[in-house]
């Protein structure tokens, strides 16, 4: 399917507001959409609202033999997929050049950065690791992949817990959720990206670029950063000249936006975490936004169980009554481990191709045809069971 | 049958459901039956590959993404009970020669998640105003090892049971459009499940219809 | 399932619902057959059954539809689109309306053109035009002018304004004769206004800030009241944008 | 004759409706009636079990193949049994090389669920030593010709062929730890269940008919696959879709089922007997 | 890490054939079975009773299946159809597209369902060996599918598979200058075999010994007496490669009247002649 194409007038206006220090959405140049951040049942589980960009990600855990480089460090594996419902665009289990970039850019962002204790994940050197498994989805796509893809990834690495691992020597034992409390990773900072999108040859930019605004940015400049102000990686894009100046300036207002946004998260593993203290139990009906007329809720409720085997049995009797006017057919055997039942029309399939391995090669097939004649015995809709017809 | 048994495992769990969440689709629903969540979108009737193009009807492709690793068989079956679901449902000779697609996100597995992408997957097609000439519910029955049948089980409840049904039932006669079965189930057992499934059907085919009152109250 | 329509007129209603028609007695039986199904009914015999959701309205005599809030657009004969420019091909353009395919749209179809005199349009203009064919089995046909072969308001845009998605149920309460909303808009700010039966909007005020905050009030007026709304627009007629 | 095979190709729909109509089917069967089975076990000798069946045109060829491994972590006790369906190009026109499609990838899933809801072989019969060592079965299930009914012809292919295999004996030498097989000794596999699997299609939500051709499944507007054992249980009711049917018209078809099991178990017994001979 | 077959129901990530572990009382009698110890049975230079039979595949614009000895081949022939692949430079003449396989279950030790290199050789050598035979200048712009199972393998199956496929597009009706029959020779020191089984070839490979070992793989189009395909592995001396290409051909007329009735028995089937 093909995207709705940009129109002259759509890309004429939405640059005009720019000069004009406006955005379409009522936002100032330097702010954020709004970030919502809701958990799930599992550990490990985030979904990440930015304004209509929605994305999810669920880590995941499993015992893995290490690098043979690095064979005290856990491994962490990071997928992005571009869901088929995130935009008519996307097709499923395409590598588009997007997907290749937001990899790449999340496995920068995470693992380069080392943004967790690796050897900590190590259970017996060189033969029994924990392998990460981070499974990122794109759901809704409405500009700023990127940026939304971070905030997940390190939101649900900072909630997952893994099982716990004792060791006697070479032996060790996961324990369920039930037997110990599953640990977290220790996370030493947390990355996140802020994206800067340039117009008219770098002398607008905007924070948080949303979809119609992509379309008709000459360059785009990701900055990755934890709130120490330390740089995790630098990607710019699309061929745009930026004076030193302007790096400085987007590193300086990534670091607020970084401060906020890991506030943010802070504030919503805090709360999640007290829930589950607490013991609120979580429910994905509670998350639905009440105030909305597109959502509903629908309380549990038992079912009325009285009558039902009356009702299956009688289904039964009934069918009993008249049972089924069909014969059955009795087997016909041709040869050792070959035989046939059934009268309906005959296949394109000789009866015999597989049985005849012995004889003369040359004058074989008609041989055996005429011999064969007078042995087939099909009996029709006989009731006689022990009718074999062997050679 | 003593009524202490209905409190020991309702017969639904609580519902939700949102339509509409997504700004992209052309429909999309989140449907949710206790812990089990489902995220539905849907795009067309939009343009269609050659390939794949039907002259007298819609090509309907269904997707179905599981929340770890990536699809695999058991997804390949599952989309198609839900594709050729959809199919009886769905009025596509409407629309020749353009492509439907339905995209399943699992989003929380606890049980019951064939039925619950039903759900949502119908959930998604009414939102995205697409024709059709029944609803459709999905409800998944168990059978614990002590004989009891479970409707709309947990993850656990599936777990402990040895046989596992779902039924797709249609809103105009309660008939079973859709079936796939785990493990040996008597005939009896299976007749009960049924009867017990159209029952809850009555449940669920409410719920859609409250929805959609909820969703239209504002325009009068 | 339901014995008639008449009780369920403004209400919503769900695919697979069953109308029996009144059973005609001999003397209006004539008028029972007339019965009209618009968008989202289908007649089966002395049934009518719906086949989309959304509010079932009518229009007496006997004419129903239902009213439905889907974002996707199916060209319809006679309806007015705005429509964004793809490609050129030989005489005709392929114009991009949000349907499954792609219409096409004539060069002689515009007021005054002719093989000499081509109108001027450019790939990713907009036009706003209606359908001279759509139906389900081919493909869709746009033209700029009316039977009279005038423009009456069809053809290319100029300059500025800025084209937005709403969903097809609140264009057509816009496009309502004497529709309340396009009423209160227009008291906001003067403005020109174009509405297309496929969702695309497109506005043009006295500035680019009246612009878009028409078009941010619009795009909000979809999921509320009429009393919600008049807050609304009240509060920005105060100055509180 | 030749108007009659024009109509066929103009209107297949109507076509195979007018003869419906009159309670029989274009290939003269009636509507319950199933096509000529055919049953060819043990073909392959390279195979550790094998079975050729055909069902009316279509034909499916399984062959099974044990290895050794190591019994899974969370099971010890059990062995593995790996179903998997091929519809190669060379069996109908409408399939292209390359990996399965979907029809092919759902008919594995379906099979691998008959296998665990019938237990046709209990896995623990496969472990050969705890922990250590099992046998895991790849059955792999080769479509040759396709003219319908695809999931009942794989079924009886599948039993009948796991009826046929002959596993040798392994033992585990105590001083080196390493397995050692004996191919002289072969013993059969015990088979728990007989599971068969009748399949329908709807026509117009009213007209069921058993064993569709391959017309017959493109223009039906559902068809279902009902698996039962030999104690009328159901391993399977299958019905991915299409138009509903009532509990009623199930049950009348698991009446047929019941049956068509009786039918080809009569068929498998007197084959292997045959064979002993 | 190898890419994870998603499209397939797998089994436990490793897994050993049984033959890695038979005892070796057992072991000679795997290595007894089918091989020429009697010469009176069958000569050095005797084929294999051959089966041969057309038009099993109901769905299949012309099918074949061939039996020697254990080898079991059937192939089916589809087209001449729409060309998939359009941007092909020469429309002139169609295109022979081949698939040759083998099932899973076909050799002693269990193949992948993934077609492997060996099956893509083997699938270049068949249309090598086929595309001489067919008059493709017949069918331009179209394509005909050529696809081969190797059901059951017990020795090299290209020969056969040649025969086979040859069977299978006569009976589809496809133009052809003549027929393509494919026959094998094993050359072990001074010894040669004809159509070879599989613990012939086998045994040769264990007595590394002999210098002069190889396989021959030769199709022939009988009636205007040309090679269409020639294929040699191993190591041979000049002398006996010509006496291996001797045999083949001698071979493959051997064949010729079996393959020659299995067509006219097809035909006149299909067209049964005016009763007189």
């Amino acid at each position: 399917m093909k995207d709705t194409p940009l129109s002259n007038c759509e890309r004429q206006f939405l640059l005009k507001t720019i000069e004009e220090r406006k955005r379409l959405d009522g936002r100032e140049t330097y702010d954020y959409r709004n970030i919502k951040i809701t958990f799930g049942v599992d550990y490990g589980f985030c979904m990440v609202d930015l304004g209509k960009t929605k994305v999810m990600s669920q880590v995941s855990c499993e015992l893995a033999t290490p690098k043979e480089t690095r064979p005290s460090e856990g491994m962490l594996f990071t997928t992005v997929e571009l869901s088929p419902m995130a935009s008519p665009a996307f097709e499923a289990n395409k590598q588009s050049e997007l997907l290749v970039k937001l990899n790449r850019q999340l496995e920068r962002c995470l693992r380069t950065s080392k943004c967790f204790d690796m050897e900590s994940l190590c259970i017996v050197s060189g033969e029994k690791v924990w392998r990460i498994n981070v499974d990122v989805h794109v759901l809704n796509h409405d500009g700023n992949l990127m940026d939304a893809v971070s905030i997940v990834a390190i939101t649900s690495l900072s909630h997952f817990r893994r099982p716990e691992v004792s060791i006697q020597g070479q032996e060790f034992t996961v324990h369920t959720a039930e037997e110990r409390d599953p640990i977290p990773l220790s996370i030493y900072h947390m990355p996140i990206s802020v994206s800067f999108a340039f117009f008219q040859q770098g002398s607008y930019l905007l924070v948080d670029p949303n979809d119609s605004e992509e379309k008709v940015m000459e360059g785009l400049l990701v900055i990755a950063m934890n709130k120490h102000r330390e740089i995790c990686f630098i990607q710019s894009s699309g061929g745009i000249m930026l004076l030193k100046k302007q790096v400085t300036r987007c590193s300086d207002i990534a670091s607020v936006k970084v401060l906020e946004i890991t506030e943010l998260i802070q504030k919503a593993l805090e709360k999640d975490r007290k829930a589950r203290k607490d013991d609120d139990k979580f429910s994905f009906a509670e998350s639905l936004p009440k105030e909305q007329i597109t959502a509903q809720k629908l309380k549990e409720a038992p079912l009325e169980k009285m009558d039902i085997q009356e009702t299956a049995s009688e289904i039964i009797n009934k069918a009993n009554i008249s049972p089924s006017t069909q014969g059955e057919h009795s087997p016909v055997l041709h040869a050792g481990g070959v035989g046939q039942v059934g009268e309906g029309i005959t296949s394109s399939w000789g009866l015999e191709e597989d049985i005849e391995e012995e004889g003369e090669m040359e004058e074989k097939t008609t041989v055996k045809k005429t011999k064969r004649k007078g042995d087939v015995i099909v009996i029709s809709d006989s009731e006689e069971e022990d009718i074999v017809v062997l050679n | 049958m003593d009524v202490n048994e209905h409190e020991v495992s309702p017969a639904t769990r609580e519902f939700g459901c949102e339509q509409n969440l997504l700004s992209r689709p052309d429909g999309s629903a989140t449907f949710i039956q206790g812990n089990t969540n489902v995220l539905a979108g849907v795009y067309g009737p939009a343009e269609v590959k050659v390939s794949k193009e039907i002259y007298d009807r819609a090509t309907l492709e269904v997707l179905i993404q599981p929340k770890i690793g990536l699809p695999g068989v058991r997804e390949r079956a599952r989309e198609q009970c839900v594709r050729e679901t959809c199919e009886a449902a769905l009025l596509s000779s409407l629309h020749p020669r353009s492509s439907l697609s339905l995209i399943l996100q699992e989003v929380h597995d606890d049980g019951s998640l064939l039925a619950c992408c039903l759900n949502a997957a119908c959930m998604a097609l009414m939102d995205a105003g697409l024709p059709m000439s029944c609803l459709f519910c999905g409800i998944t029955c168990v059978i614990s090892t002590e004989g009891q049948i479970i409707t709309d089980p947990t993850l656990q409840q599936e777990k402990e049971s040895r046989a596992q049904m779902t039924f797709a039932i249609d809103s105009i006669e309660k008939r079973v459009m859709m079936s796939s079965t785990k493990g040996s189930i008597s005939v009896q057992e299976l007749q009960e499940a049924i009867a017990l499934s159209q029952r809850a059907s009555e449940r669920i085919f409410q719920f859609y219809r409250d929805s959609v009152h909820r969703r239209y109250s504002k325009i009068q | 399932m339901f014995a008639s329509f008449k009780d369920k007129i403004g209400e919503a209603v769900l695919p697979g619902d069953v109308f029996t028609l009144e059973l005609p007695s001999p003397e209006n039986k004539a008028k029972a057959e007339k019965l009209i199904c618009g968008p989202g009914l289908r007649r089966d015999g002395d049934n009518v059954s719906v086949c989309k959701c959304g509010v079932l309205r009518h229009k007496p005599p006997n004419v129903f539809w239902i009213d439905s809030q889907q974002k996707r657009y199916v060209p319809v004969k006679g309806e007015a689109v705005i429509g964004i420019v793809t490609a050129k091909s030989g005489d005709i353009f392929k114009v991009d309306v949000g349907g499954s395919e792609l219409a096409s749209l004539s060069y002689l179809a515009f007021e005054g053109a002719t093989k000499r005199n081509r109108p001027n349009v450019q790939v990713g203009d907009l036009v706003f035009g209606q359908f001279l064919i759509a139906n389900k089995d081919m493909e869709p046909e746009l033209v700029c002018i009316d039977s009279c072969g005038r423009a009456n308001g069809m053809g290319v845009f100029g300059e500025g304004g800025l084209l937005f998605r709403v969903s097809l149920g609140l264009v057509r309460r816009l496009l309502v004769p004497q529709s309340e909303l396009l009423a209160e808009l227009s008291a906001l700010f003067p403005c020109e206004l174009v509405v297309g039966l496929n969702g695309r909007v497109w506005v043009k005020a006295a500035s680019t800030q009246h612009t878009l905050i028409l078009a941010n009030l619009l795009q909000s007026a979809e999921n509320m009241t009429a009393k919600q709304r008049q807050q609304l627009f009240r509060k920005v007629a105060d100055g509180a944008l | 004759m030749i108007l009659f095979n024009s109509f066929r190709t103009a209107d297949p729909l109507e076509y195979h409706k007018s003869f419906l109509k009159e309670n029989c089917r274009p290939d003269g069967r009636e509507l319950d009636e199933f096509r000529t089975t055919t049953l060819n076990i043990g073909p392959i000798s390279t195979a550790e079990g094998s079975a050729l069946v055909k069902i009316g045109n279509t034909a499916v060829m399984c062959g099974i193949k044990a290895e050794l491994t190591v019994p899974p972590s969370d099971t010890p006790n059990k062995g593995y049994i790996v179903p998997n369906v091929d519809m190669p190009p060379l069996c109908t026109s409408k399939v292209r090389s390359g990996p399965p499609e979907e029809q092919a990838q759902a008919a594995s899933q379906f099979i691998a669920d008959v296998i665990e809801s019938s237990e046709i072989i209990r896995k623990e019969d496969l472990c050969i030593q705890k922990e250590k060592l099992c046998w895991v079965l790849y059955c792999d299930i080769m479509c040759l010709d396709y003219d319908g009914n695809l999931l009942d012809t794989c079924i009886v292919a599948l039993l009948a062929a796991l009826k046929n295999t002959q596993l040798p004996k392994v033992t585990i030498n105590k001083d080196t730890d390493v397995p050692e097989v004996d191919l002289l000794q072969k013993s059969p596999i015990n088979i728990n269940k007989h599971p068969i699997g009748s399949s329908f299609a709807v026509f117009d939500n009213t007209i069921i008919i058993v064993d569709p051709t391959g017309d017959e499944e493109s223009l039906a507007t559902a068809v279902m696959t009902l698996v039962t054992d030999e104690e009328g249980r159901l391993c399977a009711l299958h019905k991915p879709g299409g138009t509903a049917l009532s509990g009623e018209k199930l049950q009348h078809c698991i009446g047929r089922a019941a049956t068509r099991h009786r039918e080809i178990m009569k068929l498998v017994d007197k084959i292997i007997e045959s064979m002993k001979k | 890490m190898p890419p994870v077959d998603r499209r397939r129901i797998r089994g436990p990530d490793e897994s050993h054939s049984p033959y890695h572990f038979v005892t070796e009382e057992s072991m000679k009698c795997l290595a007894s079975g089918d091989r020429r110890v009697d010469v009176s049975q069958r000569g050095p230079l005797d084929l294999r009773p051959i089966f041969a039979r057309c038009g099993l595949i109901s769905q299949a614009k012309g099918s074949a299946y061939i039996e020697a000895g254990n080898s079991k081949i059937i192939c089916s022939v589809y087209g001449p159809r729409e060309t998939e692949r359009k941007d092909e430079t020469d429309m002139k003449s169609g295109r022979l597209v081949t698939d040759m396989r083998f099932a899973p279950f076909a050799c002693r030790k269990r193949g992948a369902w993934v077609q492997g290199n060996e099956e893509k050789d083997l699938s270049q050598g068949l249309l090598e060996s086929l595309r001489p035979g067919v008059c493709l200048h017949k069918y331009p712009r179209s394509q005909i599918d050529v696809c081969v199972m190797v059901l059951e393998s017990d020795g090299p199956a290209l020969s056969h598979a040649v025969t086979c496929a040859s069977l299978a597009l006569a009976d589809a009706g496809i133009e052809m200058y003549d027929l393509v029959l494919g026959c094998t020779v094993r050359h072990t020191g001074t010894t040669q075999l004809l159509d070879p089984t599989f613990a012939e070839v086998q045994d040769d490979q264990s007595g590394a010994s002999v210098d002069s070992q190889g396989t021959v793989t030769l199709s022939l189009m009988p009636n205007m007496n040309q090679v269409s395909g020639l294929q040699s592995d191993g190591v041979m001396e000049q002398e006996s490669i010509k006496a291996a290409v001797q045999a083949c051909i001698e071979g493959c007329f051997k064949l010729y009247p079996a393959i020659q009735h299995t067509i006219l028995k097809t035909v006149r089937k299909k067209a049964p002649p005016p009763e007189s």
